[in-house]
This record gives C-alpha cells, structure tokens and sequence, in this order.
C-alpha cells in the first residue's frame, strides 16, 4: 500500500528518528556500540544544532556571525545556573527534575535570545566583516564577564550540574530545531531572510525591512544556540569560561561551511563528520590533528560548496506542490519540474 | 485624473557634483510618463531618490499628499512605490516562484510562532500566495518556469520576472528602469505588450526609464527629457521627437538611438 | 602625567604590534579580497625559523653581527613569504572565483596545519623557546618616562614599512596592477596584467611582513612556540577592520588604537581590562560603522 | 548535487563512524599456566595516560608520557607485574585530551569502555578531571589527577584520586616561605582566567596575612594570550613590595619575570609548582630568573636513593632532569600499579579499594599515604634558581 505523502512527510521522519536510536540502542546492548560512541554522538548533537543556529544567521540571512560561542555559553550558564544552584536535584523531588531539566534549557535559550535581541538591535546595521568583527568581540567580552561573577564560579567555572541529557534528549531536541529551521525557513521569514542574503538592496526595495527581519533571525538563532548550549551543559555536566572561546565560534564556522551553508543537511553532516573525524583519528597520535587539518582542506578544495553542496534531504525541504496535499481542490498550478 | 505622486524641484548633490538640479512632476493617476535623456544624464538617480535609495540634497516628494522624504526604502515600497533595476537585482537562489513571494512579504499575516509550527492557518496562507503567484505567472506567461532558480532564468524572462516581481508588492505606480536594455526586437515587442497589459488590466501608473526611441514613443503619454541632471524638454511624444533641444542633447551626447 | 606618557608608550609598543601585523593582513584582503586566517602563523614561522637561524649562526661565532642580524632578518622574512606563496599556489588559488566563506574554511585548515605539522615534528616541537636578542637593550629615560631602544626600533620599523607599503601599493606599477587587480580581475586580465603572478606577489609580501613583525614582536616578547600566531592574527584582523580593511594607514591607525585602548583600559582596572578593549571596540565600530578610515561605498544601483 | 558524490558522501560518514568504533580488543582472561619458575602469567592489564599531547599544553603532556614511560620500560623489562605468584602483563594507552574538558570526557569514554582499562593516570589539569571524572565515577574506574592542585577534583567522587598536594596547602607553603624569610609586604600578580593561578593566589593572601603579612598590590591579567604585563608591573613597581607573588602558568612567568626586571623590580619572586619546568630558566634569563623560589612538587636534589634512582633513570633516558609533571605521572602510576598489587581481587573495584588504603608508599617525592579525603598526604619542597639557571632545594614544607 502507499503512504498519503502527506503523512509520509510528517511521520516518516519521526519514525526514522527513533528508528536511528533504535538502532544504536540495540547496538550498544550487543556491546558494538558503547557509551564512548554514544557521547561522541552526544556531542555531534549539540554541534548540530549549534551549526543549524548559525546557518540560520551566516547560511540563510546572509550576515557574518563569528561570536556564536558566546550565545551558546549564555545559554549553558543560564541552564545550569537554575539546575545547579537554585533548583539542584537535591533539593527538589526526582519526578521534577525532568520538568526542571527542560525548564533551565528554555530559559537557557530565552537569556541568550534577549541578549541577541540587545547586541542584535544596534550592530546589525554593520555589513560583512565589522559585523563579524562586533559578534567576535561580544563574545569575548562574555567570555570575560563570565570569568569575573564568583557566584557562579567565575574562573573556576561550575561544577556538578547534574547530567540530564541522555541520548534521547539531544535526538529529540535535534529533530525538533530540524522541525521549526525548516518551517520557517519556508515561511515569510524564511523567504524575507533569504532575500535579504542574495540581494539586500532589491529586498529593501521591494518592501522587506531588513533590520527588522535581520534581528528576528539573530534573535531566533540565539535562541537556538542557547538551547543548545544548555543541553552541552547537561552532557558534561563541568563548565567553564574557557570552554567557550573564539576556538568553538571558529570550529562551529568550519562545521557550517565544510557541510555546507544554506542547507540543513549540510549543518546535519558537517557537524556529524567533523565531531567524529578528531576521534577517528586517535589511531594517529600526534599526528592527529595535522591529519584533521589536511582533511579540512582536501574538502573544502574539492567540494568548495561543502560536502552536501546545497542538497536538502527530502523531509528537510517543502516543495510548494505539498500546499495542495489534503487542500479543498488538489491540483496544483501546473508548473514543470525545474533545478 | 487625479495627481497621485508630486515631485517638487528635486536636487542631490554627491561631494560638489550635482548629479540631479530641479527635477519635478506631477505624475496623474494611470499615465504612463517616460523619462528619457542620454547616459549619465541622472535618470537613475531620480529613481533611487523616488524609492528612498538616495537621499535628495532638497526638494519633496509627496505621495497622495504623504510626503516621504527621509523614509528608507522599503517604507517607499510601502506607500506604493514599486521599481526594477537596470542591472537586474533578483533574488538569484531562489526559485521563480519565491522570488515574487518575496516580493509578498510587506503585505503577509503570517506570524513567527505559527510559522515555527507550521500550523493549519499558516499553510492555508502559504497555499493561497501560492495560488495567487501562479494566477500572475500565467498572466505573463512565466508559468512554466515556476519552480526554476532564477538565476538559470535566460536574461528576457529575468528582466520580466522583475517586474512581475514589483507588481506583487501591489504597487500605485511601477518604476522602470531601462526594461529593454541589451534585449534583441522581439523581446522588446514582449515587454512592449507586457506593459500594455499591465496597464489595461490593473489600470497601473507607470513610470519608465529608457532612451530606446522607437521603444517609448509609442507607449508613453508624457516625456521628460533629462540632460546633465537638469530637464531640458518636457511634452507628449510627437512634441519632443520635434524639440530641437533634444536632438541636440541625444547627437551632441553622440547618441544614435533616435528612430 | 608621567605616568600618562609611561601607559601611552606601552600603548605605542603594543600597537606598532599589532599593525606590522594588520599591515600585511589588510593588504592581502584589500587585494586578493580574502580573510586570510593563517596570517598569523607566517608571523609564527618567521620568529621560529628566526630562532633557527641565529642558532646555526651562534654555533660557528658565539654571538651575532649586525650583518648577520640583518641577514637572519632577510632569509627569514624571503623564506616566509615563499611558504605565504605556496599556502596561496596550493590551498586559496583554486577556490579564487568561490564564495569568500571557501577560502576563509580552508584558511582555517591551514592555520591549524601551520601550527600543529612544526609541533608533531620532534626537532621543534610544542616547547617555547627564548628568542635571541637582536637587537642592543638600551633604556633611555626622559622626565621619568622610560623607552627603550626596542620599543624605538619598533616604532621606527613600523611606520617605515607602512610607508614603504604605502609607496609599493601607490606609486610603483607592480602597485597600480595590484590596485587593478583588486578592483576588477577579468578587467586586469583584459590589461594583459598576470593576475596570478600579482597575487603571489600580494602573498609574499604579506607573509614576508608578517615574518618581520614576527621578529619584532619576539624581540620585545622573546618567547617563540608554534602556536604564538593564532591569537594574535585575530587580534591583526581586528585591527585590520577597526580601520577599516583594505586601507594600509587604516590598518596602522587600527592597531595603535586597539594596542593603546587595551594598555589604558589595563590601567583603570587590570582585572576588566580585557573586557573594556572589546567594548571600546564595538562603540569605536558603532560610530564609525565602516572602521576609522574606511568610507561607506555608495553602491552602484 | 550528483547522485554518485551523495551516495560517496553517505560511504564516508559511515566509514568514519566504524573507525571510531573500531572496539579495542577487550582484554580476554587467558587462563594462568605455570611457567618454568612457577610464575603464572595473569590477563593483560591496561592503563590509560591522558595528557595533552596538542594544544599549547603539550610540553607538559611530553613529561607526562617520558614520566610513565620509564615505569612501561622497566615492566616489559621484567615481563609484567608480579602479584603473588602470577605476572599481569601491563599495556599503557596514551591518549591526547588537548587540554581540553570536551575531549578529556571523550578520551575517558575511550579507555573505559573500549580498551577497558583498570585504571587512569591524568590528565594533569585539575578542569579537565572535573569535567571527566564523573564518567569515571559512574563507571567505577579509579582516575589519578596528576597535577590537578585544585581541592575540587577528588569530590567529584570516590574514584577520583590524585598525585599532588592541593592549592590550599601550596599557597600556604608559599606564604610561609615567604614570611619565614623576612618578608613583610607582598605583591601578586595572577591570571584572572586560570583557575589554578587565581586559587593560588587566594590561598596565598589568606595565609600570608594570616601570618601577619600585607598584600600591597593585586594585579590581574585575561588569559595566557596576553603578553604584555608591563602596567600591571608598574603599578606593583609603585607598591614597592619586598616580595612578588607570581603563581602562573610555566609559559607566562619567563615574560613577566624579564619585563618586571627590565622595569627595574628588583624584589625577587616565588611561584607555584607549575614553575618547576626547565624552559623557565631560560626562556626568562639566567641573570633575571636568579634567586626567584617556587613551591615544587619534587627536587632532583632530594637525597633520598630512590629520588636519586629515578632523576638518574630519567637522564639516563632523556638527558634531562625530570619536572614535577613527569614525577607526578611516575607517582600516579606507581599508585595504580601498588593498589593492583595490594588489590584483593584484580578489577577495578579491587584497585580503588587498595588505593583507598595506600599506607607509606615510598615514591621520589617522599612517602605519600592516601588520606581519608583521597588526597595524597605529602609535603612539598621550596627550590630556588642560582645564578646558573638551576633549581636548587632550599627547604622541604611538610603538611
């Protein structure tokens, strides 16, 4: 029998999720995989969506974003703040903790949203590289803050925050920021974002406030980047100043444009292959990271669009003819199959 | 027919350079009013000023009686004020369709947080664009490249899907800037008619740049003709291919395009 | 007061740093219009090879000439500049007519290459090394402010370059085709100028800059290791765009400012000090949103 | 996008993810057969060593390996690790962590769950062990820190040991040095974004005015990026202190020292036990670093035969003396390998039990016991260059 494609859409995806965690929990209950793989995945995960948060800013909307680290450190402060000192497993009953858990992430996110909204607001006049120079500088200058605050640590960072965030939960917040980066990508928002990348001056022309839609989309991607930092938290349960230097804003660049910028599935691949490849390579030694780096650049010569070069996985794109899907009349405007 | 946009003694400066002295109209509801004059003669200029690209030194422009010096550009796009470019500007990634639903998004409802979900409301919304973009491709007959990136466009339908473009802003008035510029006789004579069938079937206003003789003349209710920023001749089409001045201009700028 | 003149000498120190670095950056990106991540390991490799150098010279006479100083200098900055050459011939000249986003990944690559090959070879290794001293340390003190010779030489060598880079890029016809070839390559082309050789020439001489203010920067600071380039080629390219990238008197002005911002913001408060230089930078870009000497280009519409 | 290329693509990512999980053979129990002395020859035991070997912090990863190399010679020399009448084979697993908190938690993962190791020796930074300590914890894996001076670092569970004393002790050693030789005022200057510079100094203040003694002037810089401390040793020159305290990183004390000198401080200095690395000496001058003490872990001039045997056995192998980096990963092997011995069964609850107990252990650093809190109770020594640029013993600082 055939799936109604819309169906197919929407639960096909889910269902290969959870099929993909299926699979790996079966693996690791044959002892094929162990929890070494499972944290690399970990780790691949929150890079994903770190990448996607930045795809949303460089990739989609055309800006030069080089402090992202900063974002994701507010948000892993932010997190931890209320599951580690105010709300810490101790003190509150073990079916909370959950509740909690996910609590800390979205105010996690909402912090570093408010400060996109804040440092958004006036440098997004800035063009190219100044842009890019203020977004390095505020993430510094985060990066120092944070280091000076004794509550939370300061140099020393924080401590025991308790680790929440099990496989399960990256998967599901993966599939998610996949979910909502993909509708509204294909949405107004998406549409103005996109305008504003190819062409600024026509889309000022034809109506698109561009500061505006600029600011939603840093502000959205800092939410994102929050979110995920609040998850890496989570996963390592020890932060610190440090971890969240200008080194992390430069890996998560590499993993946008070696996967591919404009493409979910370029975030998707990028981050997967490159967090994997360092461990990949233990078998090098010290050699290791010279390896990386040849590698680095053997990609970008070959496939200087990145590796996925703009292809969208299908469950990841929504081609207008999906509009007419279950609609009153179902026939779609003609129009030939173009690309 | 009333006067929709009035343009007063418009002037801008670049460093000492005047590049436009003086300029006004009174452009009337439905014309098609045709500014020509040799290359460098700052027919461009008056349009980045009437789209808020360039700042005028003086002067006024007043949108049925809203004056809109100091708005930025898309605030001109959103009392009206619809252009294209000489050196074409699309939206290059994108597929045709989009590009002209870029052109929707002043006027789109659709919230951020629906549109994170993609709700019902937000696809009915997306579906009704759609339907609406496809109903003005066909008019155009762009139909068939509906989902191609427009940047495999070939260059006649990119210059037409500009337009088509601003005519999804639902503009009061439609600037032109050089539509046929670099575009063989048939194309032309597309365009020629494209234009005429904006006119009848949205009775738009038009503004047009060009100083392609044989192209204007036959479309325009009114000339302007521009010299060194200044207006040197102004009338219906007969009146300035007889004004003295003009031929002046056009053979002394060594300009060869008089039909 | 004194103390003023003391911090703002400082100041000077740090910031002829900063723009011998930001020199040779702003030139490669005003002409070859790329960011080139990797700059600060040229300065790396030219202090190391430096440290090489002096040593195999100290081996046959105890201590080094003027001569040979200046020698070590040349081979060095000439040595540094072929490596800038190469890196561009093999990793950045296939992806000239790609997005910018390209070439600044594999800038990246490079970099850590630069840094992490010399570290997993064993006879340099991740060690630092003390750099010799090249130059006399002569302190001179004048009403309680006290210079030394370095800091003079610093000062001096930078404007000079900048000058002599000024001239190269202005005045010479290897400038006016690196000029063309920044503003329109197929149009350069069409001049019959030979783009490529233009832009080794851009990398040698970025890469041989950048190899000097290497040694400078190792003669005030003497400590070398393969991964003293990173930071501080952020920092050039920060000093870069802070005067507006591109513009070679930019690039200076640029540095000083970020040196003598960060040295005063120090001195108010040592503990906020880093933090205060990146705020002063963001106000700096936000009033002047094309850095200090660049000026917005009215794009052609 | 070519339908080739993706289907390439999609080869790739799987083919990375089966070489990461390339699993490493886990030891399997041979069956122990009397050999022609007796001795029966046991399963193989391995043993992580996590240092950086990239990343600025790989010299001190090259100490670590040299220091736990000695002792892997030494047992293949021998055949293994005789316990009772059984020898275990002993293989060491080096794995670089980058100085890095995210690829510390990797490299654990790594060595507990795919080459299952007994035990693990490092990483030397007390943030990397804080960050991977838990998975060692949870997964019942004794973790010895070497130099990871933070009090922090063995709370984060029963598992986690260390080799070194901790900050608290070492800033008072400092202070009381600094008093007992006649000081009265002191200044410091500390790297606000390290940890361990910032609890030494903290230490240190808190003991030194304890003592009696005035802290004049604090100076603070951002990061081991900064090169240029000279106002904040101007502002310390003004304080005019007797003494300046300087408790950073081994890459950052030779500047600070030849600026402060150049900027005529003549006040002689004392630092931590990061100090004890022999580029100091030169990369800061003879003529600037002489008469400057520090906090050490170990002195190659301790007298004791086994010190000596050790100093002698590192020369002997690398032409150097050994810094507290490597003598801490000797010490922190040797603990593993004394709790395997004195283990009553040969698994990793065994090790961390035996290891809870370790009494008297006699190590080149002196005899440690393994206090309540697992902290090694220890004391440390005061060493000072000469004019030669040698760390000479001044005073041994018992706990």
């Amino acid at each position: 029998m055939k799936i109604p494609k819309h169906l197919s859409k929407s639960v096909l995806p889910i269902i290969g999720f959870a099929a993909i965690y299926g699979l790996i929990m079966l693996l690791k209950s044959f002892g094929i995989a162990n929890n070494y793989h499972i944290q690399i995945l970990m780790f691949a995960g929150v890079n994903i969506m770190m990448t996607l948060s930045l795809n949303v800013v460089n990739g989609f909307t055309g800006q030069f974003s080089i402090g992202h680290a900063g974002f994701m450190s507010l948000g892993a402060y932010g997190s931890a703040i209320i599951t580690t000192l105010l709300l810490k497993p101790s003190v509150i009953p073990s079916s909370m903790q959950i509740p909690v858990f996910l609590l800390s992430l979205f105010i996690g996110g909402l912090v570093a949203a408010l400060v996109g909204f804040l440092i958004g607001l006036p440098t997004l006049k800035l063009k190219g590289d100044y842009l890019a120079i203020v977004t390095l500088a505020f993430g510094e200058i985060v990066r120092a803050g944070l280091r000076l605050i004794e509550p939370i640590g300061a140099a020393r960072g924080m401590i025991g925050v308790p680790t929440y965030a099990n496989l399960a939960w990256i998967f599901t917040f993966v599939a998610l920021t996949l979910f909502v980066v993909r509708n509204v990508i294909y949405s107004r928002y998406g549409r103005a974002w996109i305008a504003i990348r190819d062409n600024e001056i026509a889309a000022e022309a034809m109506g698109i406030d561009t500061t505006r839609y600029k600011i939603i989309s840093f502000t959205f991607s800092a939410f994102i980047a929050g979110v995920a930092g609040g998850l890496y938290a989570h996963v390592v349960s020890f932060i610190q100043p440090d971890t969240f230097s200008f080194v992390k804003s430069s890996d998560l660049l590499v993993f946008l444009y070696a996967g591919g910028s404009g493409s979910l599935t370029g975030s998707i691949v990028g981050a997967l292959l490159l967090t994997a490849l360092p461990e990949a390579l233990r078998f090098l030694a010290s050699w290791r990271l010279v390896i990386y780096a040849l590698v680095l650049i053997i990609v970008m010569l070959y496939r200087p669009k990145g590796l996925t070069g703009g292809y969208e996985l299908p469950f990841l794109r929504i081609h207008r003819k999906e509009l007419y899907e279950g609609a009153a009349d179902p026939t779609v405007p003609e129009a030939e199959e173009g690309e | 027919m009333a006067t929709i946009l009035s343009i007063k003694n418009l002037t801008i400066k670049f460093g000492g350079l005047v590049a436009v002295e003086d300029f006004s109209a009174d452009v009337q509801e439905g014309e098609l009013l045709a500014i020509i004059g040799p290359n460098g003669a700052g027919k461009t200029t008056v349009f980045n000023m009437l789209t808020g690209i360039y700042k005028p030194t003086s002067g006024t422009i007043e949108m049925e009686g809203k004056n809109l010096i100091g708005l930025r550009p898309n605030q001109f796009a959103a009392n009206g004020l619809a252009r294209t470019f000489q050196n074409i500007r699309l939206f290059h990634n994108a597929t045709v369709v989009d590009n002209i639903k870029m052109a929707y998004t002043l006027h789109s409802l659709e919230q951020f947080f629906p549109a994170l979900l993609r709700t019902k409301s937000i696809v009915e919304q997306e579906r009704e664009l759609d339907i609406e973009v496809m109903r003005l491709l066909k008019i155009f007959n762009l139909d068939q490249q509906a989902d191609l990136l427009s940047k495999n466009l070939p260059y006649g339908p990119q210059r037409k899907l500009e337009i088509v473009r601003a005519m999804m802003l639902k503009p009061k008035i439609l600037l032109l800037d050089e539509p046929v510029a670099g575009m063989n006789a048939v194309e032309i004579d597309e365009i020629a008619s494209l234009i005429r069938r904006i006119r009848e079937k949205f009775n738009m206003t038009i503004i047009l740049i060009e100083h392609h003789m044989n192209f204007v003349m036959p479309l325009a209710d009114r000339i302007k003709v521009l010299d060194f920023g200044r207006t040197i001749a102004e009338g219906n089409p007969a009146e300035i291919q007889r004004n003295p001045k003009v031929i002046e201009a056009y053979l002394g700028g060594g300009y060869n395009a008089i039909a | 007061m004194t103390t003023f003149f003391q911090l703002l000498i400082y100041g000077l120190q740090l910031g002829s740093v900063y723009a011998l670095l930001a020199l040779g950056y702003t030139m490669v990106y005003g002409i070859v219009g790329m960011i080139n991540f990797a700059h600060g390991d040229f300065l790396m490799i030219g202090a190391l090879s430096t440290v090489f150098l002096a040593m195999a010279f100290m081996s046959t006479s105890g201590t080094l000439s003027a001569l040979q100083v200046i020698a070590i200098i040349l081979i060095a900055m000439i040595g540094t500049g072929l490596v800038g050459v190469i890196v561009e011939a093999v990793a950045y000249k296939p992806l000239r007519d790609r997005p910018r986003m390209t070439a600044l990944i594999t800038a990246v690559g490079v970099s850590m290459f630069l840094q992490n090959f010399p570290r997993a070879l064993p006879f340099i290794g991740p060690n630092p090394r003390p750099f010799p001293r090249l130059f006399p340390l002569i302190q001179y003190n004048i009403g309680g402010v006290t210079i030394t010779s370095t800091q003079l030489i610093m000062l001096f060598l930078s404007l000079l370059l900048m000058f002599i880079l000024y001239y190269v890029v202005n005045k010479t016809p290897l400038g006016a085709q690196m000029r063309a070839v920044s503003m329109d390559k197929d149009a350069a082309l069409l001049m019959g100028i030979n783009i490529n050789v233009i832009i080794s020439m851009t990398f040698f001489i970025g890469a041989a800059l950048a190899s000097s203010s290497g040694i400078f920067y190792a003669s005030i600071y003497p400590q070398v290791d393969v991964y003293m380039g990173g930071w501080l080629g952020t920092k050039s390219f920060i000093a870069a765009v802070l005067g507006g990238i591109g513009d070679i008197r930019g690039a200076m002005l640029g540095g000083f400012i970020l040196g003598i911002s960060e040295i005063f913001a120090t001195s108010i408060n040592s503990n906020f000090g880093y933090m205060i230089g990146f705020i002063v930078l963001i106000l700096i870009l936000l009033f002047k949103p094309a850095g200090l000497l660049g000026k917005f280009s009215i794009e052609k519409v | 996008m070519k339908k080739t290329s993706r289907v390439l693509l999609t080869i790739l990512t799987i083919a990375v993810f089966i070489s990461a999980c390339s699993t490493g053979s886990p030891a399997a129990p041979a069956e122990p057969e009397p050999q022609a002395n007796g001795e029966k020859t046991g399963e193989t035991l391995k043993i992580g060593v996590v240092s950086p070997m990239s990343g600025p912090g790989a010299t001190a990863g090259k100490y670590i390996t040299n220091g736990v190399k000695l002792i892997e010679e030494k047992l293949k020399a021998e055949g293994g690790l005789l316990v009772g009448d059984t020898r275990y084979p002993i293989e060491f697993v080096y794995e670089d962590n980058e100085a890095k908190e995210e690829t510390t938690t990797n490299v654990y993962q790594k060595l507990i769950n795919q080459d299952n190791v007994i035990g693990i020796v490092g990483p030397d930074m007390s943030k990397a062990i804080l960050a991977a300590g838990p998975i060692a914890q949870s997964a019942g894996v004794v973790a010895v820190g070497t130099f990871t001076t933070n009090e922090a670092v063995t709370q984060v569970g029963d598992y986690i040991f260390r080799a070194c004393f901790i900050d608290p002790f070492q800033g008072r050693a400092a202070a009381t040095y600094a008093w007992d030789t006649g000081y009265k005022t002191a200044a410091v200057i500390y790297n606000n974004a390290d940890a361990y510079s910032k609890g030494l100094y903290e230490n240190f203040e808190l003991a030194f005015t304890e003592l009696g003694g005035e802290v004049v002037e604090v100076q603070a810089y951002s990061g081991s990026d900064i090169k240029d401390y000279n106002v904040q040793l101007t502002k310390i020159k003004a304080a005019n202190p007797e003494v300046v305290f300087i408790p950073n990183m081994f890459t950052e004390i030779p500047l600070q020292v030849r600026q402060a000198r150049e900027l005529g401080i003549t006040a002689p200095f004392i630092g931590g036990d990061s100090m004890d690395a022999p580029e100091v000496a030169q990369l800061a001058g003879f003529e600037n670093i002489a008469g400057t003490a520090y906090v050490s872990a170990f002195s190659p001039d301790n007298p004791d035969p086994v010190a000596q045997e050790f100093v002698k056995a590192f020369n002997d192998a690398y032409g150097m003396n050994p810094n507290s980096n490597a003598v801490l990963a000797y010490e922190a092997t040797m603990m593993i390998l004394e709790s395997i011995k004195n283990a009553a069964t040969i698994d990793r609850k065994g090790v961390r039990d035996a290891m809870a107990s370790l009494k008297d252990l006699h190590l080149p650093s002196g005899t440690i016991t393994v206090g309540p809190d697992r902290n090694p109770i220890k004391g440390a020594a005061i060493l000072m260059y000469n004019a030669e640029g040698v760390p000479e013993f001044v005073v041994n600082v018992n706990p």
